[in-house]
């Protein structure tokens, strides 16, 4: 029964929804309850990222970008268009979209590491763009982001968007898990397995991995304009190479092909700077030691690794 | 109308020739089998028919259309479906959902569908799960439906790879040594299988190092020799062709002349 | 046109720091399939080390020596305690441990030294010569003819000592590399070290110039890596190549387009060289054996 | 692997149960700090975080503030902004300090500020930008110098020696960006034409480039060079590789030893505006900064076997107008101590004399920036 159960991908999304209504009652001070926002924001990254990476196959260092994209959609489009923010927000994620779909086309031709350093380009690129044209975006030290309004009602603090966030997760993942089960899924799958298999038996590789590329980098540039309006600032750093890398460390510590693993994998790397502190100057040897380990005592990642272990999959 | 008909083929990789004007006809139906010394350029014809690699000379026609240089899975649309020599099953799927896979021309592939699950992709999946089944039944491994592909034995996979395909629907279906590992019983079982496709009125287009599988369910044979075509008939009129016989003698020596 | 020359001895200095990067991704790639992104920190390791081992008084040869024998040892126990015992993880699990790696060293070498900007004293004299209307460097002819000699001497190895040679037979194919008696974990090891050695004195070579700081790896590994990539990954000539051209777009662009799109420059021509040669300049080409 | 599970996950719900105890309330003052100790900007976060370490540590054992005790919580930002509000939340939320001593950086210093305004917690940054406390909020305070008022210093000195055209090449990070344009605001006020402007990356380690093109702009009779770290060092070498004969200006931002120990002598005849406490021995007796850019400097140094910088000083006037705020209200109460910091007058600091009012949250003038010139490998007063 259980191992029917966390089968289907349908379970994670119902576990978790329950998670991110019970979790509120748990948390001490507003403290924590940002830090489950935030989570839940970079989850959202990551269980849009799987879907390239985990299910397509298709390896991306620069995802970071369309976190920018979004973030930026939302801090210029108030400020200096005049737009309202939760239209920019749209507007940010379907912008965000539109980009991948015309640089996807060309890099996606690219293979293993060929891709990784063309995405990797592509989001230095789009870091670049914001942190040199001040005049729009206020250059290295960003710019400040209004506050979202939705039927006269302010947006702000951890309480709001850990609900907007947590709701928005509960739905990314649902859609995730549709896509999974779908001929859509199927096809990323056998992508990822075999390239050459998957032309033959009809499928459109070009047209599967640009499908996953496309709809990560809108999950990315939801989180990010949700970021940018829950911070109230947005700075290049959003979309820095250490961001993307961050992301793609999310989604492997967590577990490659796993919905449940990318959040869990968001938490961790969301948990450990806060949890590090107490190792004070020692921190970052810290960080990377738990990086190491993890990856060689569970190298298909967390959950993955812990639900084998548990027997919740079949060998 | 020839099924599928191959005029003057020729492909090299760098400054090697690996192909050189080879033609030939399959119909609805037949069986049709390429063997030849190792080397000799039969996967690599597969792979040109099959569209992965883009021919220097010469068309391929399905059903009377031009379809040379077209893509993989255009060929796919068209009715031509294959399976490979050095098994390219997917591996981290269960071997219902690799035979799902073979589905996917025959599903509709509306995304927005699949992101929200209408009622309809639901339906969908019940149906091309159905078929997935019906197949693996056929192949002898209902058994094994749930189980992921990775873990299941080499003979399985090869029968795997033959349900994938033939989920396709194919008019055209190429198999590359399906017998390549297997043991007698095995063998024996694709042999029935094959058999049984060809009666459907599917052209198989075989390559195979078994020869007494290939003189036993072919209906001709074509001979390959270092890219060229040195022979096509019958099995009874390759089994006694010199130029046949000198090339395996001169490469192989008696060991694959005494299966012959 | 001295500004041309200018523009092209600084690209040359540059390219040759990128190009010993590339190299370091190169063979490691090479023996192990391995993208290690702690390269760049083989690289701060040999300025760091040198500059805290001169300062306690030791002579410049001796420091330098200290700080490659430091980088070799790390490398070769970054293979032993986190790539050899994840054999088997997939190849991003393997690039997040490179990741792990580089972030502890960058943390450890902050805590063993400063997180300030140290220099060494130029080899040869800081007074520029006057080429052609360009200043040039002595130090940077030292970068360029050390980057050249380090060349050589791997082309040397690789292709006229036993070791070197198991270490290309490993690259090109690990099992049969075993079966012919290769003990290849061995050589993936050496593979590490030798890296991590060329990796050092470009550090040793390049600080005079450039400065170094415990974390001045991680941008050398970014430019390294997308060098080695363009020049094709696997093979060391086109990580060479890669690596000055890499260096003198930058330095191209900065003179004569804008210096604030420099690397935007240089990733755009990646990507426009990458989507017409798919495998970089020098990749190995070929068909996918199906 | 199992074994490795069960060992390592109680240790993890260890270390979240020593962050709930550590947090747990004694009747000390608790200040918190977050700083960008690491990451790009550990140039400033470093050098803060010890100066606040030292300084603490020294009052406490002189006995405290009105009798109590400082609980110094210290957070690493490492330059992001993100984390920066995060580490914000949990000293306001869950630490409960009593006032914030954070932000290295302006974007750092930007996320924290809407936490501290709402929930009325006294906080004094250290960001180089002016848009930090101008337009002035309540509780929101900065020690540093403003990069307006480098640009100012840099100008009047051009203006005095009747350099009027000039280039500039900038650092790409936060800090030489928002000075460049800062500059671009107040350079007409003083007659300042800039003819040529060039950057430069963060980590770039060559700017010949972009030099070999400002010696090719005819008419250029000086260089301005905003930024920090290695990049200014590499500039001012270039610089005289290249030979170019018109005047360095460097800023504020290359405010400690560090600098000059790179550029070597190609740092001669180098200037910049910078704070007093650079060069606290050269300053005459009667200056009345000299005391206390004098002891900071020689404690600083003795306790860290590090060259002073002006980063570390302005945590320093962080720490000193807090505590001295707090003594004379008697308390720690957050909003007293918001109405003593604002009444903050004639303070003497390593940055210069505050003297802070209502709109005005910074307290420092021109006059705290001296013009620097490098001689002989060391800072000299200029003119």
């Amino acid at each position: 029964m259980m191992r029917r159960f966390f089968d289907s991908p349908y379970a994670v999304v119902l576990v978790l929804a329950i998670v991110v209504a019970v979790l509120p009652l748990l948390l001490p001070s507003l403290f924590y309850l940002r830090v489950a926002a935030l989570i839940c924001i970079f989850a959202l990254v990551v269980v849009g990222l799987n879907l390239l990476i985990g299910f397509a196959g298709q390896v991306s260092l620069g995802h970071a970008g369309f976190f920018g994209i979004g973030a930026y959609a939302v801090a210029i489009g108030p400020t200096h268009l005049g737009i309202p923010p939760w239209l920019a927000l749209i507007l940010g994620a379907i912008a965000a979209g539109v980009v991948a779909f015309l640089v996807g086309r060309p890099i996606l031709r690219l293979r293993g590491h060929y891709l990784a350093v063309a995405t990797l380009g592509m989001g230095l690129l789009f870091a670049m763009v914001f942190a040199n044209e001040s005049a729009w975006t206020g250059g290295p030290d960003g710019m400040p982001v209004p506050r979202l309004v939705l039927f006269g009602w302010r947006m702000s603090g951890p309480w709001t968007w850990y609900w907007i966030a947590g709701v928005t997760l509960v739905i990314g993942a649902w859609i995730a898990a549709n896509v999974i089960a779908s001929p859509t899924g199927r096809a990323l799958r056998a992508i990822h397995d075999s390239e050459t298999a998957a032309q033959v038996l009809g499928i459109d590789v070009a047209r599967y991995k640009l499908i996953a590329f496309v709809l990560s980098a809108v999950y990315a540039a939801v989180a990010g304009a949700y970021l940018a309006m829950f911070d109230g600032l947005v700075t290049p750093e959003a979309s820095g190479f250490l961001r993307s890398i961050e992301f793609v460390t999310m989604a492997v510590l967590g577990g490659l092909g796993s919905t449940l693993g990318g959040i869990v994998g968001a938490a961790l790397l969301v948990l450990l700077p806060q949890l590090l502190t107490v190792f004070h100057d020692y921190e970052h040897i810290a960080l990377g030691l738990v990086m190491i380990v993890v990856m060689i005592f569970v190298p298909a990642g967390i959950v993955p690794s812990l639900a084998n272990l548990l027997g919740w999959r079949k060998s | 109308m020839s099924r599928l008909a191959v005029e003057g083929l020729g492909i090299g990789f760098g400054g090697v020739t690996a192909l050189t004007d080879v033609s030939f006809n399959v119909e609805a139906g037949e069986i049709f089998a390429i063997i030849g010394p190792n080397g000799a350029g039969k996967t690599t014809l597969f792979n040109v028919v099959s569209g992965l690699y883009p021919p220097r000379q010469g068309r391929v026609r399905i059903n009377d259309e031009d379809v040379t240089g077209l893509p993989p899975f255009k060929l796919a649309r068209r009715g031509l479906s294959r399976t490979f020599q050095n098994l390219q099953v997917f591996f981290r799927m269960s071997a219902a959902d690799n035979v799902m896979v073979g589905r996917h021309m025959h599903e509709k592939r509306n995304v927005l569908a699949h992101l929200f699950t209408l009622p309809s992709v639901l339906e969908q999946n019940r149906v091309t799960r159905a078929k997935a089944e019906e197949l693996l039944a056929f192949v002898d491994l209902s058994d094994v439906a749930d189980r992921t592909a990775g873990n299941l034995p080499y003979g399985a996979l090869r029968r795997l790879e033959i349900a994938r395909a033939l989920a396709t629907e194919p008019q055209i279906l190429l198999l590359d040594e399906p017998a390549a590992g297997c043991n007698p019983v095995e063998t024996e079982e694709i042999d029935n299988v094959i058999q049984k496709i060809a009666a459907t009125g599917v052209a198989i287009v075989l390559v195979e190092h078994d020869m007494k599988l290939v003189m036993k369910i072919s209906h001709r044979i074509h001979v390959l020799d270092q890219g060229h075509t040195i022979a096509q008939g019958t099995a009874g009129e390759v089994r006694t062709n010199e130029r046949v016989i000198a090339a395996y003698l001169g490469r192989h020596g008696q060991r694959e002349a005494a299966r012959a | 046109m001295p500004e041309f020359l200018q523009f092209a001895f600084s690209g040359l200095t540059v390219g040759a720091i990128y190009a010993l990067v590339a190299l370091g991704f190169t063979l490691i790639y090479n023996a192990s399939g391995v993208i290690n992104f702690a390269q760049g920190e083989f690289v701060m390791l040999g300025g760091m080390v040198t500059v805290f081992a001169h300062a306690a008084g030791l002579p410049l040869p001796l420091a330098a020596l200290t700080a490659l024998v430091t980088a070799v040892v790390i490398g070769l126990a970054l293979y032993r305690f986190a790539i050899e015992p994840a054999r088997g993880a997939s190849a991003v699990s393997l690039i997040i441990i490179t990741i792990g790696a580089s972030i502890l060293l960058r943390g450890a070498t902050s805590i063993v030294f400063d997180k300030n900007f140290h220099s060494l004293p130029p080899y040869a004299g800081s007074a520029p010569w006057i080429v052609g209307g360009a200043a040039l460097l002595p130090q940077s002819l030292i970068v360029l003819g050390g980057a050249a000699a380090i060349v050589v001497a791997l082309w040397y190895f690789l292709t006229r000592t036993l070791t070197g040679k198991a270490l290309l037979a490993t690259a090109a194919n690990r099992l049969a590399a075993r079966l012919v008696g290769i003990n290849t974990n061995a050589v993936v090891g050496l593979s590490f070290a030798v890296s991590a050695a060329i990796g050092a004195l470009g550090g040793i070579l390049m600080t005079p110039i450039t400065f170094t700081s415990y974390d001045s790896g991680t941008l050398l590994a970014l430019k390294g890596f997308a060098a080695a990539m363009l020049g094709g990954m696997g093979n060391p000539l086109g990580a060479v190549v890669g690596g000055l051209v890499v260096g003198l777009l930058e330095a191209f662009s900065a003179g004569y387009i804008s210096s604030s799109y420099k690397d935007a420059v240089a990733f755009l021509v990646i990507l426009g060289v990458l989507f017409l040669m798919p495998q970089g300049l020098f990749g190995r080409g070929g068909v996918e054996r199906v | 692997m199992t074994t490795h599970l069960r060992n390592s996950l109680p240790k993890l719900l260890a270390a979240a149960a020593f962050i709930v105890a550590a947090s747990a309330a004694h009747a000390d003052i608790k200040i918190g700090a977050v700083l960008s100790v690491t990451g790009p900007a550990s140039f400033l976060g470093d050098p803060e975080k010890k100066t606040l370490e030292m300084y603490v540590a020294d009052i406490n054992a002189k006995g405290g503030v009105n009798g109590q005790k400082i609980n110094l919580i210290i957070y690493d930002d490492a330059g992001n902004p993100n984390q920066a509000r995060t580490f914000g939340t949990r000293l306001i939320e869950q630490d409960g300090v009593d006032a914030l001593l954070a932000g290295s950086t302006t974007a750092t210093s930007m996320a924290i500020i809407p936490l501290a305004e709402e929930a009325k917690v006294p906080f004094i940054n250290f960001a180089g930008a002016v848009q930090a406390v101008f337009p002035a909020k309540p509780y929101i305070f900065k020690t540093p110098h403003t990069d307006l008022m480098a640009c100012e210093k840099i100008f009047e000195d051009l203006k005095k020696r009747g350099l009027t055209k000039i280039a500039m090449i900038s650092g790409k990070d936060a800090f030489g960006a928002s000075m460049q344009q800062q500059c671009m605001t107040v350079n007409a006020k003083y007659g300042i034409d800039v003819l040529h402007q060039e950057t430069y990356g963060p980590g770039d380690t060559d700017m010949t480039p972009q030099l070999t093109n400002i010696k090719g702009t005819a008419g250029i009779q000086a260089v301005v060079n905003p930024g920090f770290g290695q990049g200014p060092a590499i500039v001012t070498r270039n610089y005289k590789q290249l030979d170019i004969k018109v005047p360095l200006y460097e800023s504020h931002g290359v405010g400690s030893k560090q600098y000059i120990d790179l550029a070597g002598a190609a740092a001669d005849g180098v200037r910049l505006p910078a704070a007093a406490l650079l060069v606290a021995d050269k300053l005459p007796a009667n200056d009345p900064q000299k005391k206390v850019v004098v002891d900071y400097k020689t404690t600083y140094e003795k306790n860290t076997g590090q060259p002073v910088s002006t980063f570390g000083g302005h945590a320093y006037d962080g720490l000193m107008i807090l505590v001295d705020a707090m003594k004379r209200a008697k308390s720690a109460d957050k909003a007293k101590v918001r109405d003593a910091i604002e009444a903050t007058k004639n303070f003497m600091g390593t940055g210069g004399v505050v003297n802070m009012s209502a709109t005005d949250h910074l307290g420092l003038d021109l006059s705290a920036f001296r013009m620097l010139e490098i001689k002989n490998g060391d800072w000299t007063l200029a003119n």
